[in-house]
């Protein structure tokens, strides 16, 4: 553990401290990066403890009966505790070990989706989603024939919550949310959402990509009935993420990708198939981002999740206030509420000019639809400039993009 | 390389103020371009007569370089065969890909010269489409005629 | 590059050499690890191309306009480039990068298999095949109602052909086979299976998970369909595996799971999908996984993949001889050709109680059913002990597994 | 540990010779055991008369640790109460498992000590399973009665 995230657990942390613990900037020095929206840069520790475990403890999981195996079997296991710690899930056996939140949300629409949803039935989604809760949607409704309904937003660019309590209604079976919309940084209530969801019968799903590596979770308290997140994000090795489900549901959840481990007995004419997780499980599983993953989540925890959280907020402010003080620089609006995220428009710049011109000043930010064209079309926007946070920025970095920016309305000044 | 490489003058100033920047009313070819990375969308009005491009416009809005590009290849289409206009494709597209760049008959050099400030795109990957837009919107403008079509590239 | 894969790309190469280029035998002196069939070690050069990645490269691909983000992009591409190139693919498009052969297998069933398939079609398999090729196919047959049949192995426990070939017929569709058979280690005659799926319209995916670390791998000599195999049994990072597919055929697939990179544009009514093999790439990839991926086929390369085989048939003709001189130890039927997999019973020993007294000796073997249960039922085994090699393993190892089980022998004998 | 410390002597002889191994002409509780694992199939056959296990015995096929198991299961539960039986289940599955084991009323001490050869399962994780197979099945014998019914463990 770094000294950084160790003093930080009480007090808040000193954010030039925490980037210590990440290589990428000594071996980058200089580099100003405001992109961990799309993935956050890694910590040593985790990248030496998939390091160490290849090095000291590797071979496949749950079969095996010599040392490596079982060893390398109680590693993976053990992560998976260490998640639903994280999530406060009641129990580990609702933590399924996915590729990423885009996979998490496909298991739930091809299992749960499939198996539940009739024509005439009713998934309700908000303007503010990322394509991984859309499309997967979309693919099964025209399979199916449900409605897929949008709660729109209103003129501050939140989830227009009255509107969005009438759509749910006695046909609604789902509805399926983002925490923190990754496009404009609108942080969306969806305590009251999910509550409800519940009120009418229908279940919750958070897609909590965003929000988790930025402020605490609890899947108890939000009784949420599905959570998604992905590992990258949170400062964790890629190709590994999160599904929390409710053990009842998951229990009477149709199994969705077919092969090993996820069966109790295979004959060629029928299959059992096992308990969750491991129902949800097939194959052979990202054994090292699992414990990479735990890693990133003791790293989280060890700076303290409030502390992060309030860090989160106050670079929000600075930067908002910073950016709405430029002439010609225009916030995307993003609700009651903006957080870690700040997506912007600059006069007589193109979004893809400007993210070229910032890079050349060593300024990393995004520029695009951020996988969420349908609010960019809502919006009246082609595309936007976005940047945001992590543990490791500072306002610094924020006065840098500033700079960077005054720079590129020079270049494009008439 | 610095910004400025990219950006040069003759870039902004394209971008600022498109040349052939207006829609036919009755094209004999045309076809959208489109690139939701960026969200640029671009049509291309084309006018062609004996095998020549007679006249080529287009409309829409884009990044500097989609629009500098498109503007640049217009000036340099008009007037030109087919087969010349495949020609100058084929050396801007192999140009700014960095891949080896085909012999241009002599007397397209100059307008193949003509393209050359957008040469800079090739040590930004991730801007090669747009410089690339306008031409697959006009390679796709040729196939579909009068009916229009839709080439989009990411 | 390690000096013994360097010196061995010619004339062989030494495993005890090959051995120090893989840390947790360094770390754990004196394991004798024949589980490589189930997954393998990594080589230094791996584990390290990943840390290092991590350390000076890190950002998410494809929609980043600045240079952490191209050049993350650009090593994620080659990494396409190289196995495409490992495979000899004719174009990089055809390789689509999934978890590992049971993601890839899942995909050809729910993507090709779900649009082509319809009752009183027939699918084919073996009574070779791991789980992984067994289970998705039933579960879309009991969703669809076309038939799977299964071609029997014969006496000598390879596949009968002559009844494969009988079983191919017009309603064929698919004809889905392991190239050599992780239970037993019987290598299956795949080029004349694909031929004769072919001249009846049929299409060929197959299982190359066990013969791709082992042997030279063309798929366009081949001709089959679809290919699959998982990179942490080719000495690569769990997370990642490569589905190859003939390009015509993956560009008629929809696609299978939702979300971002995967698309063209999205409205919430339409939602156009990109080519392949983005369609089929949903969400952010397993970055890390990928790039480690084309060190560990670097590796391969580098020390031969013609030394490997040889190596292989060596290790395998040895550990036939020692096994089979050894009274109450019985080789599992392994049809004409047994290669780099041994499996065995030996008499009053239980698998299980068998595979701890080995570890006891640092001897890592496998116990069970090794997800083959249809297979096991053929052979009337519950279970068997399988011995299986990788490029580390040398002779003096298969002494050592003769010498733990004598021991267990004795301690077991009456 | 040595593999001696699991493989003790008495497991060895139980696992050759075990007792009460045969199959139960009318029971009035039996069920299935299978660890798909490593395909250890057993039955367990139940007498249960006033609330007391009059007879149990067994049958199938496995490893020496299961086998071992439920030979000296059989030994130990003739005669038991079922609040007994249950007693000595949770002690035995804490023993194996690792975890703390529940205080065990005097007169089952004697019992309990005979399952102590099997504490050595607890250093292999990998084979606790093998061990309460068992056990598991005795319970769900319990639960299903004289219909039988099949309890998986993995
Ligand atoms: C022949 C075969 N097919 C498929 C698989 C499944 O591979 P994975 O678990 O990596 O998806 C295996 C791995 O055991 C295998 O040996
Ligand atoms: C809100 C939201 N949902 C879903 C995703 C998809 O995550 P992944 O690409 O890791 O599957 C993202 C990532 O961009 C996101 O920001």
């Amino acid at each position: 553990m770094s000294v950084a995230a160790k003093s930080g657990a009480r007090a808040g942390f000193d954010p030039r401290a925490v980037k210590r613990d990440f290589p990428i900037f000594t071996n980058n020095p200089g580099v100003v990066f405001l992109d961990s929206a799309a993935s956050a840069q890694k910590p040593a520790s985790v990248i030496d403890r998939v390091s160490d475990f290849y090095r000291h403890d590797y071979a496949n999981v749950h079969r095996g009966v010599y040392r490596l195996s079982v060893k390398s079997s109680e590693l993976y296991e053990n992560a998976r505790d260490r998640a639903a710690k994280f999530l406060n899930a009641a129990d580990p056996s609702e933590i399924i070990f996915v590729r990423g939140a885009t996979e998490g949300i496909n298991l739930v629409v091809y299992s749960w989706g499939a198996a539940n949803l009739k024509a005439g039935d009713e998934v309700l989604i908000t303007e503010l989603e990322h394509h991984a809760n859309i499309v997967p949607w979309q693919i099964l409704r025209d399979r199916i024939g449900f409605t897929l309904k949008v709660a729109p937003i209103d003129a501050t660019g939140g989830i227009d919550m009255a509107v969005l309590e009438s759509l749910i209604g006695p046909k609604t079976k789902m509805v399926a949310v983002t925490q923190l919309a990754n496009a404009t940084g609108a942080l969306v209530p969806v305590e009251a959402i999910i509550r409800l969801a519940h009120a009418k019968g229908a279940l919750a799903l958070i897609d909590g990509c965003q929000a988790a590596p930025r402020m605490m979770v609890d899947v108890q308290a939000l009784d949420c009935d599905f959570y998604v997140f992905s590992g990258h994000k949170m400062y964790g090795p890629t190709g590994i993420g999160v599904l929390y489900g409710k053990r009842a549901l998951l229990q009477e959840m149709p199994p969705w990708q077919g092969g090993g481990d996820m069966i109790l007995n295979v004959t060629f004419e029928k299959t059992t198939f096992q308990e969750p997780p491991a129902r949800f499980e097939a194959g052979t599983p990202d054994i090292s981002g699992a414990i990479g993953l735990a890693t990133a989540l003791d790293y989280i925890d060890a700076l303290g999740r409030d502390a992060i959280a309030a860090h989160e907020a106050e670079l929000t402010e600075y930067g908002i206030g910073v950016l709405s003080r430029m002439p010609g620089v225009k916030l995307v609006p993003a609700g009651q509420r903006r957080f870690g995220i700040l997506s912007f428009g600059v006069d007589g710049v193109h979004p893809h000019d400007l993210a070229t011109i910032l890079d050349q000043h060593s300024v990393a930010v995004r520029a695009g639809h951020h996988c969420a064209q349908p609010l960019m079309d809502k919006l009246n926007l082609a595309a936007t400039t976005r940047a945001s946070f992590g543990v490791y920025n500072d306002e610094r970095d924020i006065d840098s993009l500033a700079a960077a920016i005054k720079a590129a309305q020079v270049m494009f000044a008439d | 390389m610095e910004t400025r490489d990219l950006y040069q003058d003759i870039i902004l100033d394209h971008g600022r103020k498109p040349r052939n920047f207006h829609a036919m009313e009755h094209p004999s070819h045309f076809a959208h371009g489109h690139n939701p990375l960026c969200g640029d969308r671009i049509t291309i009005y084309l006018e062609l007569a004996d095998g020549r491009v007679k006249d080529v416009s287009f409309e829409g809005r884009g990044c500097a370089i989609s629009t500098a590009s498109a503007s640049l290849m217009t000036e340099v289409l008009k007037g030109k065969t087919l087969a010349e206009a495949d020609a100058l494709f084929k050396a801007f597209h192999a140009e700014v890909m960095g891949t080896e760049i085909p012999p241009v008959p002599e007397p397209l050099q100059d307008d193949f010269e003509r393209l050359a400030p957008l040469e800079g795109v090739k040590a930004y990957p991730a801007r090669v489409k747009c410089a690339t837009l306008a031409w697959h919107a006009f390679e796709t403008a040729l196939k579909s005629g009068a009916v229009g079509a839709t080439v989009k590239t990411e």
